[in-house]
């Protein structure tokens, strides 16, 4: 059941991949995939079998499964424990103390940007990911994505050979090949590069080199999200939202976005704090979102205001021509926005000032991006709130371009780094037509995917966590990725292929990043510093020179273009760009605000669902320029009306078995030049339906007692409003239990939550949660152990939109108790409710019984080493309980994480500190919306947290006594905008 | 005779003949009769002077036991492992009555079942009255009365004609 | 004294009447007919094989089951079953305590239905469960865990519940039998029947004794028979009430689950009676008479059925709750209102038909009746279980389901197998108690004291 | 009717059902006795392993400290299984051409790891933790019984959960002061109040309640 037998086996294989360094290293794959260990443990945690649940049982099949399931269940109760085997090692790494885990600083870089992480590993066997508090862009936390590389790492999926034409082939054939084309490029040119947005310092400094061996080596840039190049770069520009009272989120989605979404999350979200008794009541900022899409930002922004994409150049034009910008007299108001909203939030960005911040989203233009810097500017925030930031990936130019010099037969070798063009290019760029004119191209990625296939050689690339690299955080600061595993799957690191392409075939993958940072501290004790950025997480640096932004001038005045239908397209909030797309956890986490997972669909507005006769998961037709796809239709409350969003990420044809086939590839309705947002759109509807795999069907609260909130006006009034109105807690006859030792308890503050479903991953990821599929979440048979639940308040067209992370309330009266006819589920001496799941017969009462539906069953053998999306056991938390067909599971508290800090601390002779131990959900969150601790002690922060006035127990008149409270939400809106929050409109049923 | 006896087997037209002569006989002073119908007949235990309440006493006693046995278990495990279940209490009493009432009924059950069959002297396949051909009646619509060789005051003679007397049909005598 | 001719005794003497049940288990020629139904029930039967043997291959995933509706079918069909059970006790036992004649003729065949009403109703559960092999950790044994079953478990209390009321009600079957056992062993020609009755019937010779002593006993289970029938269906009912779910938290559920579980449990023994009468001719022991019995019964327990329907929606509404309330406008208007309007129509509007004497005593009217009966009460089980629990407390957490096919096999299939349980046991058993007629004809014939 | 049955049937009957409630009873007392029984328990096993390695040798006669191959034991969940280099420490100088350890000498030439077979093997469910229990007083041989005089490893105790809560639900008996709970056969000073002494213990080693120590989920995470 557990993943601990597998450990030793593990260790082994490290072992046997641990010989290989040095020289070895960088050598082919083939003869290692023969040692029977690395068989072995392919086989078992990556077996070919289709699951049960999803194919058709044969006859034979079924009868030998009859007889399994029962020799399983029936007979391994009868006969004495099977015998196991321990495999001790043979030299014991220093350090290594088999059972303890050892945590490694490392970095993940998503979009190019690095997020500071710590990896937690057994014996050599990362199990989890946590942020890494010293880093500037984590602060501790991480996103759900962080989260899911660990899931990546051990995908069975990841390409494991060079290939050449598609078939496996050796290193010598491909150097071969290299070698004798290399003195053609520097003599002639003709070598290209393409990559994704690049931060890493030592990458940069090998393409230099490159440079320099080429003189016509020419680089292009490909940021499928980045929307349309552009011969003006938009400016870079980071924010420091810790100093911002008034913000202005132009489609940015700037809470789930970007490389600072988690600081901006930290320094937005996380300081709300309501307190009458504070001089700013605990409130320190109002967030305005003007967004073409629903998001995470504006779902928790305190003015939400939906927009076209195309509109919102025109809404920041009208807000400069309030605010003075010059060159911008001449702007209209936009269409259907109410001048005296942007009247109240021009008042309120001035009185702002330097406290203010406008923040234009990167799938916008670079006019946009311009038009908000000037903003800025004129609010005087430029150097306060608004900082330059390093400059972007220093391309040649953009995919476009790329194609053009195809086109025109300029490109002889084209070597593509961790960059997949031929699935995120635009259709209309028919990328893969023009990368088989390509005479040489070279492909480096984790996975064989469609440019790997489309290739003339295809290299596998190691994983972040298996690899020697560095790379930037949003603010320029460096650090440094340290494998925590060699690459399982052999896997070369960019450095690596670059240094070959440089004529060095046997460089070292670590020697290859150090030397770079060599050649920047040449006079310092470089082990010293080395040392101390891998043990820190990043690199101390000398700050660079400030650099001073450019303002813009002569900014020209948007102009509205038609009132037809806009298509927009956005990263998917799990799959980012597609390359996430073969990640079981992030294709079933529910997507924020329509809680969809797996499938995609075209976000509609209920106007539009109206106006064409549409209903959920109905078919339609979208036609862009000639280009047609079809794809079901989600309503979505907030979606501007004559918007159409597609996430970009699904459609993959060539990723593996998780993620190829599901939804549709919305690449190939984009234009060329790469805009993310294009109007041209008509939409034919169709007869045909899908059922969407979606998690939460109703989005109303009902006027039940389980959010409570009010805004600021309403707090100041009456403080105590989410007190229940009967006397806490009710009488009972029943004796009142003692908890002398610990009282564990958890309070989750609504006020900071951003929905952002961090806290689901991190939980999956620690506690085992095995991923189900798309058709067992249409079935509702979803095994999150947290959720979080989105409720809609207010007209559909533009609704509030309210987020309420949900976990075991672990009641004190808990009503799962007593129905339980085997004990499989009681309380602890500390007040936890325990699971107990080898005690579970699975009668389901539990579920039945809990009011907050929290439990989960194992309706089906999802944990079975033969399921198609089973977790690889590799991957497995070897402190969980791997839960098995049958069994009742919820969240536990993180319980294997209280026993362990209790006993570290008892072995430690000392008593256990607040805040040594945190649950998943609290550490990853990046607001600090979750506070877990000892409700015995007065001072902890989270008798603290429950001292509030804000705090309510969730249907708390049914006198659960629930752990678990919450904090009350206080919203901060601007007293001038009274345009919303009127109760008794609150109906239009969101659309079923 | 050579041949053992069992008793005297005669057959009556209808039961109240029965009842008569089960009552006479009696009064007689034979006490090792019995009568075979082929339905509970009222009357006829009193006429044969069977006043045996053993059946609804064991069941009674076995329901008691089994109600107390089970409540006394259910006592102790809840205090063998004693957990904290809901917040209830440890031994929350109120909740363990319904199985104590369902295993009292069970014990009221087996207990009149078992005691029927064991007073009854059942199992018990072979009688020698079955040695009688005829006796396949009983179960069908005849109306018997037997007197058993071991009374002391059994005297097959007097006997025939007694029952003759009473309206037997017909009697038998039966093998051992 | 004359008899009455109610049209409930049959006109036939005893000896006569003993042979023609017994014919019906020792004749050597078997109706075609059963043969047919037999064939028929085997082949519904399978598919309940066929179900089980899935569930338990791959998972209680194959029902349309989730979080939040985690109880299904299969606790619906237990409710059902163990409802019919009762009918079959209560014929047997209270209606021999209050002397009502007409029992003696449908005791037999209402006893066997109740055995393998509760047979089939006691091994839902076990498809139920998410690891049926470890279900004996629902019974108290000394064990290397140191662990107990959890007391307060309305779920403890069902197992013991179905579990005691299947050994009396097997008791009951048995002691009941036992005579004409005896009567089929006397009866027996050949060896091997003479046998196989005779070992059955453990040497029973009708002795004054012997009666006296059935006497008491039956009584005995008689008497607990009342209280068992009340407990068993009003400890399953707790399943429901004990729990904090809207739509289950009622304290009308027992005596409301009893009412209903009557309702449907008479109408199955009117559909039995009326294949007797098929299958074996048993027009003159089963007569129109007592097709009209029991219609009247059916009439009595749906009248209570149709109060409680009020009874609950007055109480829903009268707490003021918005949970509550919630549960009915659903009820009423979500997903499974087709399966509300469906139960009201069964059991509200067309089981008004029983007013009627003359749909009562014509046999495909009173047939009908029993069906529709049959499955409203299913309906009903359905819409408490199932229509409950997918909106409850938490919006958020609402969600729906859909039966799978594996749902359909399972619960349809049962009543194959309830079938080929009851058609065997007609041919090897007699399906009318011979003593209880013999003494009925004693009675109202010759005046005996009964 | 002729009489069916001969008079033989009736004992006949009642021998053919004392059998059955004699089969019943034997059945269950053979079920109870099997799940008590060293077959199931696998108490007294002494699976082969890959070199004979005698604890009796080692620890009674050299007297060398559980810690010193066990090197996990104070620090980690899993006591830890003696690296093959650990071995050579030793065998590098001593019996260094003993047929006997030549696997050991292979694995450590090889890197071929040692397959022991596990002699006391807890279920995967079930959470135990060697340094959790060791720096609290609960000694080795608790668990291992007297290894010191095995000659080969042999399964000593059920651990079964009855035999974790016999411990659990009074953890004082079985406590030693720190120095002896590596020792084997330890004994208190005769005439030392062994009650006493495991309150004395219990008190020093802050051992929790007993409440804490019966939780499902201290052992089941």
């Amino acid at each position: 059941m557990i993943a601990r037998e597998n450990d030793a086996e593990v260790a082994a294989l490290r072992r046997a991949l641990g010989q290989r360094r040095g020289r070895d290293y960088w050598r082919s794959l083939e003869e290692f995939a023969d040692t029977p260990a690395f068989q072995r443990l392919i086989e078992e945690d990556f077996p070919r079998l289709a699951p049960l649940w999803e194919g058709r049982v044969t006859r034979r099949g079924l009868l030998g499964l009859m007889a399994a399931s029962l020799a399983l269940g029936g007979l391994t109760a009868c006969g004495p424990q099977p015998p196991e085997q321990i495999a001790p090692y043979t030299r014991r790494p220093e350090d290594l103390l088999p059972g303890r885990p050892r945590w490694y600083a490392s970095t993940l870089p998503l979009d190019g940007y690095a997020r500071g992480v710590l990896v937690k590993t057994f014996e050599g066997r990362p199990v989890k990911i946590e942020g890494n508090p010293e880093h500037p862009a984590s602060l501790g936390a991480t996103d759900s994505i962080a989260q899911a590389e660990l899931l990546g790492l051990y995908d069975p999926d990841r390409s494991r050979t060079i290939r050449y034409r598609g078939s496996a082939s050796s290193q010598g054939a491909f150097l071969e090949q290299l070698d004798r084309r290399r003195s053609r490029w520097a003599r002639e040119g003709g070598l290209c590069l393409l990559t994704g947005p690049l931060t890493s310092p030592s990458q940069r400094a090998l393409i230099e080199r490159l440079r320099r061996r080429y003189p016509g080596l020419r680089w292009y840039r490909h940021a499928p999200l980045d929307g349309a190049g552009d011969p003006d770069p938009r400016p870079a520009v980071r924010y420091r939202l810790d100093r911002a009272r008034v913000i202005l989120d132009l489609d940015a989605d700037c809470l789930d976005q970007g490389p600072a979404k988690l600081v901006h999350a930290r320094h937005v979200m996380g300081r709300r704090h309501p307190d009458p008794q504070r001089q700013d009541h605990g409130l320190p900022n109002r967030l305005y979102c003007v967004e073409s899409t629903p998001s995470v930002t504006g779902a928790s922004s305190d003015h939400r205001l939906p927009l076209a994409a195309p509109d919102v150049p025109l809404f920041a034009a009208a807000l400069g021509r309030r605010l003075g910008v010059p060159g911008l007299a001449a702007a209209d108001d936009p269409a259907g926005v109410d001048p005296a909203w942007l009247d109240a939030l021009a008042d309120d960005l001035r009185q702002a000032g330097d406290g203010a911040a406008v923040i234009p989203g990167r799938a916008q233009s670079a006019d946009l991006h311009r038009l908000a810097l000037a903003l800025n500017q004129q609010l005087g925030a430029v150097g306060h709130t608004v900082l330059p930031a390093p400059p972007l990936t220093p391309a040649d130019g953009d995919l476009p371009a790329l194609a053009q010099a195809i086109d025109q037969g300029r490109v002889d070798g084209l070597l593509m780094l961790d960059t997949n063009p031929v699935y995120s290019a635009p259709g209309a760029l028919e990328f893969a037509d023009r990368l088989a004119r390509v005479p040489f191209s070279v492909h480096l990625g984790q996975y064989h995917d469609e440019t790997g296939r489309a290739a003339l050689w295809h290299l596998p690339a190691a994983h972040p966590l298996e690899r020697w690299d560095d790379a930037r955080a949003f603010d320029g600061t460096a650090s440094v990725l340290q494998p925590t595993i060699v690459p399982l799957f052999g896997g070369f690191s960019a450095q690596q292929v670059l240094a070959a392409f440089d004529g060095d075939y046997r460089a070292d993958a670590r020697e290859l990043v150090r030397a770079h940072w060599r050649r920047q501290w040449p006079d310092d004790d470089f082990e010293g510093r080395w040392r101390a950025a891998l043990q820190r997480g990043w690199i101390e640096e000398a700050p660079a020179a400030p650099a001073a932004l450019p303002m813009p001038t002569d900014l020209t005045v948007p102009v509205a273009a038609d009132d037809g239908l806009v298509l927009q397209w956005r990263a998917d909030p799990a799959l980012h760009d597609g390359h996430y797309a073969n990640n079981g956890w992030l294709q079933e986490l529910p997507r924020p605000l329509t809680k969809l997972t797996w499938d995609g669909a075209a976000l509609i507005a209920p106007a539009l669902a109206a106006e064409k006769g549409l209903r959920r998961g109905q078919h339609v037709i979208l036609e862009r320029n000639g280009r047609r796809l079809e794809v079901p239709v989600w309503i979505q409350p907030g979606q501007p009306p004559r918007a159409v969003t597609l996430y970009l990420g699904q459609g993959r044809t060539a990723v593996g078995r998780v993620g190829d086939g599901v939804g549709v590839n919305a690449y190939r309705l984009m234009p060329a030049s790469g805009a993310l947002q294009a109007g041209g759109l008509t939409l034919l509807r169709t007869d045909r339906f899908s059922e969407l795999a979606d998690t939460q069907q109703h989005h109303r609260v009902e006027g039940r007692d389980v959010l409570k909130e009010t805004d600021l006006d309403g707090f100041l009034e009456d403080p105590a409003f989410a007190r229940p109105a009967h006397p806490e807690p009710p009488p009972s006859l029943y004796p009142e239990w003692d908890y002398p030792g610990h009282a564990w308890g958890m309070s989750i503050n609504l006020n900071s939550c951003t929905g952002c479903n961090a806290c689901v991953t991190a939980c999956q990821a620690e506690n085992n949660i095995p991923i189900v599929g798309a058709e067992e979440v249409r079935r509702g048979h979803e095994m999150h152990w947290i959720r979080v639940d989105r409720y809609f308040q207010g007209p559909a067209e533009a609704p509030e939109t309210r987020f309420q992370p949900v976990p075991c309330m672990h009641c004190e009266k808990a009503p799962c108790e007593y129905v339980c006819p085997v004990e499989a589920t009681q309380h602890n001496s500390e007040g936890l409710n325990d699971m107990v799941y080898n005690r579970c017969v699975g009668t389901r009462y539990c579920s039945q019984n809990c009011p907050y539906k929290v439990r989960r069953f194992n309706w089906y053998h999802y944990t079975d080493t033969a399921a198609k999306l089973a977790t690889p056991a590799a991957a497995h938390n070897p402190d969980v309980t791997v839960r098995s067909r049958g069994v009742m599971e919820k969240c536990t508290y993180c319980v294997q994480r209280i026993n362990q800090a209790e006993a570290d601390a008892r072995n430690a002779g000392r008593p256990l500190r607040d805040g040594e131990l945190k649950t998943a959900c609290q550490q990853v969150c990046p607001t600090g919306a979750i506070e877990f601790g000892d409700l015995n002690d007065p001072r902890s922060a989270v008798s603290r947290a429950k001292a509030s006035v804000l705090d309510y127990a969730m249907l708390g008149e049914l006198n659960t006594r629930p752990r678990t409270t919450y904090q009350a939400e206080v919203r901060n809106p601007n007293p001038a905008i009274r345009e919303h929050r009127d109760p008794a409109s609150d109906d239009p049923e969101a659309p079923a | 005779m050579a041949e053992r006896l069992h008793g005297l087997l005669a057959r009556f037209p209808d039961a109240d003949r029965l009842i008569a002569a089960s009552r006479d006989l009696r009064e007689c002073g034979l006490s090792r009769l019995d009568a075979y119908t082929p339905h509970p007949v009222a009357g006829l235990p009193e006429a044969l002077g069977v006043r045996d309440r053993r059946v609804p006493l064991t069941a009674l006693i076995c329901a008691v036991l089994a109600g107390a046995g089970t409540l006394a278990l259910q006592i102790y495990a809840s205090l063998d492992y004693p957990f904290n279940v809901g917040g209830k209490p440890v031994v929350s009493w109120p909740a363990y009555m319904i199985v104590t009432f369902a295993m009292s009924m069970v014990g009221a059950t087996l207990g009149a079942l078992f005691s029927m069959l064991l007073l009854n002297g059942f199992p018990r396949p072979y009688h020698p009255l079955f040695n009688v051909a005829e006796f396949d009646a009983a179960s069908r619509d005849g109306f018997f009365l037997c007197v058993e060789a071991a009374d002391p005051r059994f005297d097959a003679e007097r006997l025939n004609q007694r029952l003759k007397q009473h309206g037997a049909e017909r009697v038998w005598e039966v093998p051992a | 004294m004359s008899a009455r001719d109610d049209g409930l005794v049959p006109d036939l003497g005893r000896g006569a009447l003993t042979d023609r049940v017994r014919a019906t288990v020792l004749g050597r020629r078997t109706p075609r007919s059963w043969f047919l139904a037999l064939g028929l029930a085997t082949l519904v039967s399978l598919l309940f094989l066929l179900g089980v043997v899935y569930v338990l291959s791959v998972g209680v995933g194959a029902f349309g089951l989730n979080i939040p509706v985690a109880w299904g079918f299969p606790i619906i069909n237990t409710i059902w079953w163990i409802g019919i059970a009762h009918a079959g006790t209560l014929i047997s036992a209270v209606l021999w305590l209050t002397r009502q004649d007409w029992r003696a003729s449908i005791s037999r065949s209402a006893e066997a239905m109740a055995m393998f009403a509760i047979v089939l109703a006691g091994s839902y559960p076990l498809l139920h469960l998410g690891r049926p092999w470890l279900a004996y950790y629902l019974l108290p044994y000394p064990n290397l865990m140191d662990l107990w079953p959890q007391w307060r478990s309305p779920l403890v209390w069902d197992f013991f519940a179905i579990a005691s009321y299947l050994l009396f009600t097997a008791s009951f079957l048995y002691l009941s039998l036992l005579p004409d056992l005896a009567s089929l062993r006397d009866g027996a020609r050949r060896r091997f029947q003479q046998l196989f009755y005779g070992v059955l019937a453990l040497g029973w010779r009708n002795s004054a004794r012997h009666w006296a002593r059935y006497e008491q006993a039956h009584r005995v289970l008689a008497v607990i028979a009342a209280p068992i029938v009340v407990s068993v269906t009003g400890t399953i009912s707790l399943d429901l009430a004990v729990s904090i779910v809207p739509g289950f938290h009622f304290t009308i559920f027992p005596p409301y689950f009893v009412a209903g579980a009557l309702y449907s449990g008479f109408a199955t023994v009117a559909i039995i009676a009326i294949i007797l009468r098929g299958l074996f001719g048993f027009r003159d022991l089963i007569t129109r008479a007592h097709l009209n019995r029991l219609g009247i019964m059916m009439l009595c327990f749906v009248l209570v059925v149709d109060y409680a329907y009020l009874q609950e929606i007055f109480t829903a509404f009268y707490t003021g709750e918005a949970f509550y309330r919630g549960v009915y406008f659903d009820r009423w208007t979500g997903p499974y209102a087709p399966y509300y309007w469906g139960m009201i129509l069964c059991n509200v509007v067309l089981a008004q038909g029983l007013w009627f004497r003359r749909l009562r005593e014509s046999v495909p009217g009173l047939l009908c009746l029993a069906v529709i009966a049959d499955i409203g009460m299913w309906l009903e089980r359905f819409q408490i279980v199932i229509t409950s629990t997918h909106k409850d407390y938490m919006p958020s957490a609402w969600d729906t389901v859909r039966p799978t096919a594996w749902d359909w096999l399972t619960y349809a299939g049962s009543i194959g197998v309830f079938f080929v349980l009851l058609l065997l046991f007609i041919r090897l058993m007699p399906s009318v108690s011979m003593h209880d007629m013999r003494a009925l004809l004693h009675r109202r014939r010759e005046g005996g004291h009964g | 009717m002729p009489q069916i049955f001969r008079p033989g049937a009736n004992a006949l009957t009642w021998m053919v059902l004392a059998l059955a409630a004699l089969l019943l009873v034997a059945l269950v007392v053979v079920a109870a006795g099997y799940y008590r029984s060293p077959y199931y328990s696998q108490i007294g096993d002494r699976p082969a392993q890959p070199v004979p390695f005698s604890h009796k040798h080692h620890v009674g006669e050299l007297g060398l400290d559980c810690r010193y191959c066990h090197t996990g034991v104070t620090q980690s969940d899993f006591a830890g299984v003696p690296e093959s280099e650990i071995c050579m420490t030793c065998h590098s100088q001593l019996w260094t051409d003993a047929e006997m350890l030549a696997p050991v000498r292979d694995s450590l030439r090889d890197g071929e790891p040692l397959h022991w077979q596990r002699v006391h093997d807890l279920p995967d469910y079930v959470r135990f933790s060697h340094s959790g229990h060791v720096n609290h007083g609960v000694p080795c041989e608790a668990c291992h019984g007297r290894v010191d005089r095995e000659p080969l490893t042999t399964k000593r105790e059920t651990l079964f959960m009855q035999f974790c809560l016999d411990c659990h639900r009074n953890p004082g008996p079985r406590l030693r002061p720190p120095r002896a709970v590596f020792e084997m056969g330890w004994a208190p000073e005769a005439g030392t109040d062994r009650d006493a002494l495991g309150d004395r213990l219990m008190a020093r080693y802050h051992t929790p309640s007993t409440d804490r120590l019966t939780d499902c989920s201290l052992c089941h995470q």
